[in-house]
C-alpha cells in the first residue's frame, strides 16, 4: 500500500515538473466560430511543424465568443465567421477564407428552388405546407439554428427576417446536426455551409443544393463571388497584437495554405475577386 | 483503538472539502445567476415574452416545462421496464443469460451519451417523422433518454431484490409457490422504496442529460402541448448557448442552471426521505 | 456441557415413550440417497424410512449431511448451485427424484419447516391464503375455512383470530414459527419436512412447538432433524443417526427411538447417543 | 380472474418478450456504429495523429490526453475519496447527524447534473483558477463529479470489512492509523480498484463537462496545462461538425466502447474476487 502510494505521489510530481518546464515556447491562443475552428487547427498544425518552439491552441465557441475573447484578452486572435459588425470596429479583422450558405432540402422532395419570398414566407409560418410550392401535401419542418451562430445572423440579414419572427420546428446547434436532420426527413428545410452541404451531397447523402436568388450553390460560385449569401472567415485581433499572432495571421492568409482551405471546403481568400 | 487527532482532523478535512465542493457550485451558479436578477429582476423569469436572449427576454419556464416533462416522461418509461427486465434478469433468465444481461447492462450505462444521441438523430427521428413531422420531438427526448436511463434502473433494481431475506424465498420455493407470485406479493413490496428512491435519483440523472437531448428534441423553446411537437431542455440551452453568449445572456444561461441545480437537491431529498422512511 | 447432556439423559429417562407398533409399509422410502456439492459429498448411500404417523428424527453431528438429506426430500437442493442429488426417493411409490416429477407437485405434498421462523411480510391471514390462492383455491370462503383449521391445529386462533390483518412480523417468535407450520399444512402436506424447528426458540416455545408436532403426527408423515438429542427422544418415533467420516456424510443406522438410545449395538451410536463423542 | 398458474405463464411470456424486445435497440446502435466504424479501424488508427479535422488518421493524441484527463482525475479523487469514505466509515457512525449531513451531500453531488459541473469547472478551474482550457482543468472537474460515486462504493467496501478484524485490533489496542494502513484498507484493496474503475467508467463517457474545460487542441499535450481533445469530445465534435466526420466517430466510438467493456470485466473480476470473503 505505501509502496502504491509513494509511487503515485513521485509519478505526481514528476508530471508537474513536466508541466512546469514547458514555458520557454511561445503560445498562441484562438477561440471562437466552431465553423473556422477545424480549418484554423490543420493550419496551426502546419505552422507548428515550421516553427518547433510555437505551441498553437485552437479552442471552439462562436463567432461572438471569438470577438468577446479576443477583445477581453483571454485569446489572442478571435475566429469569427462573419463581417464584424459596427459595434465590433474595434477590432482587426483579416479574412482567410470564405464560405456561402445554402438551403438544403431532401434529395426526395420535388421542389426544385424557392423564391426569396417563398423561403421567407416558409420561415415566418406564412407557408406552412409543401403543395403551396408545388411539393407533396405535408406539413413544411422549418430547421433553424440556434442563437449566436453566425449561419444564423447571415441567413437572416439576407432574408431580411427577425430571429423572434422565425417559426421554426427544430433548432439545431452545428453543421453536420443540420445536415443529418435534412437528410433523416423528406419534408424538412434547412441551411448550412456550401462546403459541407456539397461533399456530403456528393458522397452519398440524400440531400440537394437549393439555388438563391437564382444563383447555383457551389463553391465556384462563391469563388467568383456572384453567390449572394457568402461570408468571410476571419481572424480578429485587437490594436496591439503579437507579433506571433500578426504572423501567424499572415501565415494563413497566404498561398501555403491554400489546400488546408480547400480540403475544408472553403475558398481560399486570396482566390476570390 | 487509540485515535489520533491528525488521523481524526484528515478525515474530517476529506469529508469538509466534498462538503466544500458543493458548496462551491452552488456560489458560483448563484453568483453568476445574481447580475441577471439584479438587473431584470427574478420575475422576467416567468413574466418575459419568451426566450430572445438577443433582445432581452429571458422567460424559462417554457425550458423548465420541456426538462421535466422529458425527465419524468423517460423514467415513466424506463422505471416499469427497469424493474421488469430486473426481475427477468433475476428470477427468469437462465444463469448465463443472466450474467450476459447484467454484463450488458454495465456496459451500456458506461456508454457515452453523444452514441445515444448520434443514433437517435440518424435513426429515431427520421422514423417518427415519418408519421408525425418534424420527427425531433419530446417523444424523440423521451425515447432515447429511457434508453439511457434503462441500464442504471435496471441494475438499481437488481441491487434492490438483492437484498430481499433469503429465508422468505427459501419459505416461497418451498410451497412450491409460482415465480410471479413469489416476485409480486413477496419481492416487489418489499424493495418498493428502494426501487423508489433509486428511480427518483434517474430522475435527477434524466433531467441533466444533455447531449443526447441536445440531438433530438428540436430544441425550440415551447411548452410542448403534444408528444410529437419539438422542446428545448434547460441542459440543452446551456449547451446550445453557453459558447455564443454574452454579457445578461450568459447570466441567463447561469440561471438555468441554478434552476436545474435546485430541483436535483429537491430530488435527492425526496429520494432520500423515501429511504429514510424505509428504515425507520 | 457434560451436565447439559447429563440432564438430557435423565429428562429422557423420565419419559419413555411406549410406541412399539409398527407400521405396515413406509410411505416414505430412501435408497442409496448421495448429496454432492461439485467436489465434496455432503452424503454418501443413505437408505431410510419413513412411516406414516411417526415422527422421524435425524440427528448427528454438524457436516453429517442430515439437512441435505431433509432438503433432497422436496427437492430444495435444486436452488444450491452444483448441488447434486443421486438415488431415489419414493413417496407413494414415485420417485420423487426423477425430472417427469413435478417440483410444485412434490413441494405441495412435502411441506417444510426451517430452522428460522419465516413469515411472509404480510398479514397472518394472508401468509396462510396467499399460498392457497397460489395454489388454486379460488373461493375465498375456502380459504377462510383453511385458514381456520390451520389456525385452530397450530393453536394460534385464540391467540391471533382478533387481529388476523396485522403483519405476522409482529408475532413471536414462536407464534411465527407455528405460522409457518400452520402454513406449510394448509396445503394438506402428507409428509411435513422440519429443519431444527425450535433451535431459534426459548424453551417454552419449544415446548409448545413439541407438543404441536406430537398432535400433529397422527395425520402425517414428520421428518425432522435436531441437534438436540434429548429432542429427539422426547417426540420421535423413528431416530436416525448419521455420521461424518472422511469429510462426508453416512446414516449410521436406523430404528425405533428406544433401540437406539437403549440397546444399540454399534459403537457410533453408543457413543454419540450416549454422549461419548460428537 | 387468472389463476396463478396462468399468469405465472403469461408474465413468463411477458418478460421474454420485453427482455428481447429492449435487446433489439443496443444491437441495432452496435450494428450501426460497427457497420460504420469498422472499415476505419486500424493499429494504425490508434497510433496516428488525426489529420484533415479528423476525417484521416486516427487518434494517438487523444487517447494520450484522456489518459491524462483521467490521471488527473484518479490522482484526486483516489486520495480524496479514500478520505472522506473513511470519515464516513470509521469517524462516525452511520446514523448519526454529521454522517447523514455528508451522505446528503454525495447523494446531491453524485445527481448534480454534469452540464452544471462543466459550467462550473470553466469558471472556476478556467478562469477563476487561471489553469485555461487544460488537462488539469478537465481532470479536475471530472473529479469533482466523479468523487461521490467512488465515495460511495469505497464506503460500501470499507464497511464489508470483515468486523472481526476490528475487534481483534480494539482489543489489542492498535492504533487507528495502523489500523487503517495495515488492515483495513488492504483488506478492502479489491472492492476500492473496483470503485476506481466504475468511476474511471463514468468519466470517460462524459462529454459536456470537458468541452468546457479540457477544451478542443487535438495535438499531443505536452504538460497538464495544455488544453487536450478527450475520445468523447471528439467524437462529438466530428459527428457534429466535420462534413464526413461519421465514419472516423463511428470507430473512435468503438475503441472508446472497447475501453469500457474492457474496464467493465476488470471491475466485474476483481468486485467478484472481492465479494465472496
Amino acid at each position: 500500500m505505501k509502496r502504491i502510494c509513494t509511487v503515485i505521489a513521485s509519478l505526481m510530481i514528476a508530471i508537474s515538473l513536466a508541466g512546469c518546464s514547458q514555458s520557454s515556447s511561445e503560445k498562441l491562443v484562438l477561440t471562437g466560430s466552431s465553423t473556422v475552428a477545424p480549418l484554423v487547427a490543420e493550419i496551426a498544425k502546419r505552422f507548428e511543424a515550421l516553427n518547433p518552439d510555437v505551441r498553437i491552441d485552437v479552442q471552439t465557441g462562436g463567432s461572438s465568443r471569438g470577438v468577446n475573447d479576443a477583445r477581453k484578452g483571454l485569446a489572442d486572435v478571435g475566429m469569427v465567421s462573419r463581417g464584424l459588425k459596427v459595434s465590433e470596429a474595434d477590432l482587426r479583422t483579416n479574412t482567410i477564407a470564405w464560405d456561402g450558405i445554402t438551403l438544403i432540402l431532401h434529395k426526395d422532395n420535388p421542389v426544385q428552388s424557392l423564391s426569396k419570398n417563398h423561403i421567407v414566407d416558409v420561415y415566418t409560418g406564412k407557408i406552412k405546407n409543401w403543395k403551396d410550392l408545388g411539393g407533396v401535401d405535408s406539413p413544411i419542418v422549418v430547421v433553424n439554428k440556434a442563437e449566436g451562430r453566425s449561419t444564423l445572423e447571415l441567413f437572416l440579414k439576407h432574408f431580411g427576417l427577425k430571429n423572434s419572427e422565425v417559426n421554426a420546428d427544430i433548432i439545431i446547434g452545428d453543421n453536420q446536426q443540420g445536415l443529418k436532420t435534412v437528410e433523416g426527413n423528406p419534408l424538412a428545410i434547412g441551411y448550412v455551409s456550401i462546403g459541407a452541404a456539397a461533399y456530403e451531397a456528393e458522397n452519398g447523402a440524400s440531400i440537394k443544393l437549393l439555388p438563391v436568388d437564382g444563383v447555383q450553390a457551389t463553391l465556384k460560385n462563391v469563388e467568383l463571388g456572384v453567390f449572394p449569401i457568402a461570408r468571410p472567415l476571419n481572424l480578429v485581433t485587437t490594436e496591439n497584437s503579437t507579433p506571433l499572432a500578426k504572423r501567424f495571421i499572415e501565415y494563413a492568409q497566404s498561398q501555403d495554405v491554400g489546400d488546408l482551405v480547400q480540403e475544408q471546403f472553403f475558398i481560399a481568400a486570396n482566390a476570390n475577386k | 483503538m487509540r485515535t489520533s487527532k491528525t488521523l481524526s482532523s484528515t478525515l474530517n478535512a476529506g469529508a469538509w472539502i466534498t462538503v466544500g465542493i458543493l458548496f462551491l457550485i452552488g456560489c458560483f451558479m448563484v453568483a453568476k445567476s445574481l447580475p441577471l436578477f439584479e438587473a431584470m429582476g427574478v420575475s422576467s423569469l416567468w413574466n418575459d415574452s419568451g426566450w430572445h436572449p438577443s433582445e432581452g427576454d429571458f422567460n424559462v419556464l417554457p425550458m423548465l416545462a420541456g426538462s421535466l416533462v422529458i425527465a419524468f416522461g423517460a423514467v415513466l418509461v424506463a422505471g416499469p421496464l427497469g424493474v421488469m427486465l430486473a426481475i427477468f434478469g433475476r428470477y427468469y433468465a437462465p444463469k448465463w443469460l443472466a450474467s450476459v444481461y447484467r454484463g450488458l447492462m454495465e456496459l451500456l450505462s458506461g456508454v457515452p451519451s453523444v452514441v445515444y444521441g448520434f443514433w437517435g438523430l440518424i435513426v429515431l427521428v427520421p422514423w417518427i417523422s415519418t408519421f408525425a413531422p418534424p420527427g425531433a420531438s419530446v417523444l424523440a427526448g423521451i425515447i432515447v433518454l429511457a434508453i439511457m436511463v434503462l441500464p442504471l434502473v435496471v441494475l438499481t433494481v437488481d441491487t434492490a431484490f438483492e437484498q430481499t431475506p433469503q429465508k422468505w424465498l427459501v419459505a416461497a420455493d418451498a410451497l412450491a409457490l409460482q415465480r410471479w407470485s413469489k416476485i409480486w406479493r413477496i419481492v416487489l413490496p418489499h424493495s418498493l422504496p428502494s426501487i423508489f428512491s433509486g428511480v427518483t435519483l434517474q430522475t435527477g440523472r434524466a433531467l441533466g442529460e444533455t447531449m443526447a437531448v441536445l440531438m433530438v428534441c428540436g430544441n425550440i423553446v415551447q411548452v410542448p402541448s403534444s408528444l410529437f411537437e419539438p422542446t428545448r431542455t434547460l441542459t440543452a440551452n446551456i449547451a446550445l448557448e453557453m459558447s455564443y453568449a454574452t454579457d445578461f445572456h450568459v447570466n441567463a444561461l447561469f440561471v438555468s442552471g441554478l434552476i436545474l441545480f435546485l430541483m436535483t437537491v429537491l430530488i435527492v431529498m425526496v429520494g432520500a426521505s423515501v429511504k429514510r422512511k424505509q428504515y425507520a | 456441557m457434560a451436565i447439559k447432556r447429563f440432564l438430557s439423559r435423565i429428562k429422557g429417562n423420565i419419559e419413555p415413550q411406549n410406541t412399539f407398533e409398527v407400521s405396515e409399509s413406509p410411505s416414505l422410502r430412501i435408497n442409496q440417497l448421495s448429496v454432492n456439492y461439485g467436489q465434496y459429498q455432503a452424503l454418501k448411500g443413505a437408505s431410510l424410512e419413513a412411516f406414516s404417523n411417526e415422527i422421524l428424527a435425524l440427528v448427528g453431528p454438524s457436516g453429517c449431511g442430515k439437512s441435505s438429506l431433509l432438503a433432497s426430500i422436496n427437492r430444495m437442493t435444486e436452488n444450491i448451485k452444483g448441488c447434486q442429488v443421486e438415488g431415489e426417493i419414493l413417496l407413494d411409490g414415485e420417485n420423487v427424484l426423477s425430472p417427469a416429477y413435478r417440483v410444485d407437485k412434490l413441494r405441495k405434498k412435502v411441506g417444510m419447516v426451517f430452522q428460522q421462523p419465516n413469515p411472509f411480510p404480510l398479514s397472518i391471514r394472508e401468509n396462510i391464503c396467499f399460498p392457497l390462492k397460489d395454489h388454486g383455491m379460488k373461493s375465498a370462503r375456502d380459504r377462510e375455512h383453511q385458514l381456520e383449521k390451520v389456525l385452530r391445529q397450530t393453536g394460534l386462533w385464540e391467540e391471533t383470530k382478533d387481529r388476523l390483518n396485522t403483519n405476522a412480523l409482529r408475532l413471536s417468535g414462536g407464534q411465527q414459527q407455528r405460522l409457518c407450520i400452520a402454513r406449510a399444512l394448509a396445503l394438506e402436506p402428507s409428509v411435513l419436512l422440519l429443519d431444527e424447528p425450535c433451535s431459534a426458540l426459548d424453551p417454552i416455545s419449544t415446548e409448545k412447538i413439541e407438543d404441536l408436532i406430537q398432535e400433529l403426527k397422527t395425520s402425517i408423515t414428520m421428518i425432522m432433524v435436531t441437534h438436540n438429542l434429548s429432542q429427539a427422544r422426547r417426540i420421535a418415533d423413528q431416530v436416525a443417526v448419521c455420521w461424518v467420516e472422511n469429510n462426508s456424510g453416512y446414516v449410521v443406522e436406523c430404528n425405533h427411538t428406544e433401540a437406539i438410545f437403549d440397546q444399540s449395538s454399534h459403537p457410533i451410536t453408543q457413543a454419540y447417543c450416549m454422549g461419548r463423542a460428537g | 380472474m387468472l389463476s396463478a398458474h396462468r399468469l405465472e405463464l403469461v408474465m413468463k411470456g411477458v418478460l421474454w418478450l420485453t427482455a428481447s424486445v429492449v435487446l433489439i435497440i443496443p444491437v441495432m446502435m452496435a450494428y450501426d456504429l460497427m457497420i460504420n466504424g469498422f472499415s476505419t479501424l486500424s493499429l494504425e488508427f490508434l497510433v496516428s495523429e488525426p489529420r484533415n479535422s479528423g476525417r484521416a488518421g486516427g487518434i494517438g493524441p487523444l487517447i494520450i490526453s484522456t489518459g491524462l484527463i483521467l490521471f488527473v482525475c484518479l490522482s484526486v479523487v483516489i486520495p480524496l475519496g479514500i478520505t472522506c469514505a473513511l470519515y464516513l466509515s470509521e469517524s462516525v457512525e452511520e446514523s448519526s447527524a454529521s454522517g447523514k449531513r455528508i451522505s446528503l451531500v454525495l447523494d446531491i453531488l453524485s445527481g448534480v447534473p454534469s452540464i452544471i459541473f462543466g459550467l462550473f469547472g470553466y469558471v472556476f478551474f478556467a478562469q477563476v483558477l487561471g489553469f485555461g482550457f487544460s488537462i488539469l482543468s478537465g481532470g479536475l472537474t471530472l473529479a469533482c463529479m466523479a468523487l461521490p460515486l467512488f465515495v460511495r462504493l469505497t464506503e460500501q467496501s470499507l464497511r464489508h470489512s470483515p468486523s472481526s478484524y476490528r475487534q481483534a485490533a480494539e482489543a489489542l489496542n492498535l492504533t487507528h492509523v495502523g489500523f487503517i494502513f495495515k488492515i483495513l484498507l488492504p483488506s478492502s484493496a479489491t472492492g476500492i480498484a473496483a470503485a476506481t474503475i466504475v468511476a474511471t467508467g463514468r468519466a470517460l463517457a462524459e462529454t459536456a463537462v470537458l468541452i468546457f474545460t479540457a477544451g478542443y487542441v487535438t495535438r499531443q499535450p505536452e504538460s497538464l496545462l495544455d488544453s487536450g481533445r478527450a475520445l468523447s469530445v471528439h467524437i462529438y465534435d466530428l459527428a457534429m461538425n466535420v462534413a464526413g466526420g461519421t465514419k472516423p466517430a463511428a470507430a473512435t466510438a468503438i475503441i472508446l466502447v472497447m475501453f469500457l467493456i474492457l474496464i467493465n470485466g476488470l471491475a466485474r473480476y476483481l468486485s467478484k474476487r472481492w465479494l465472496p470473503r
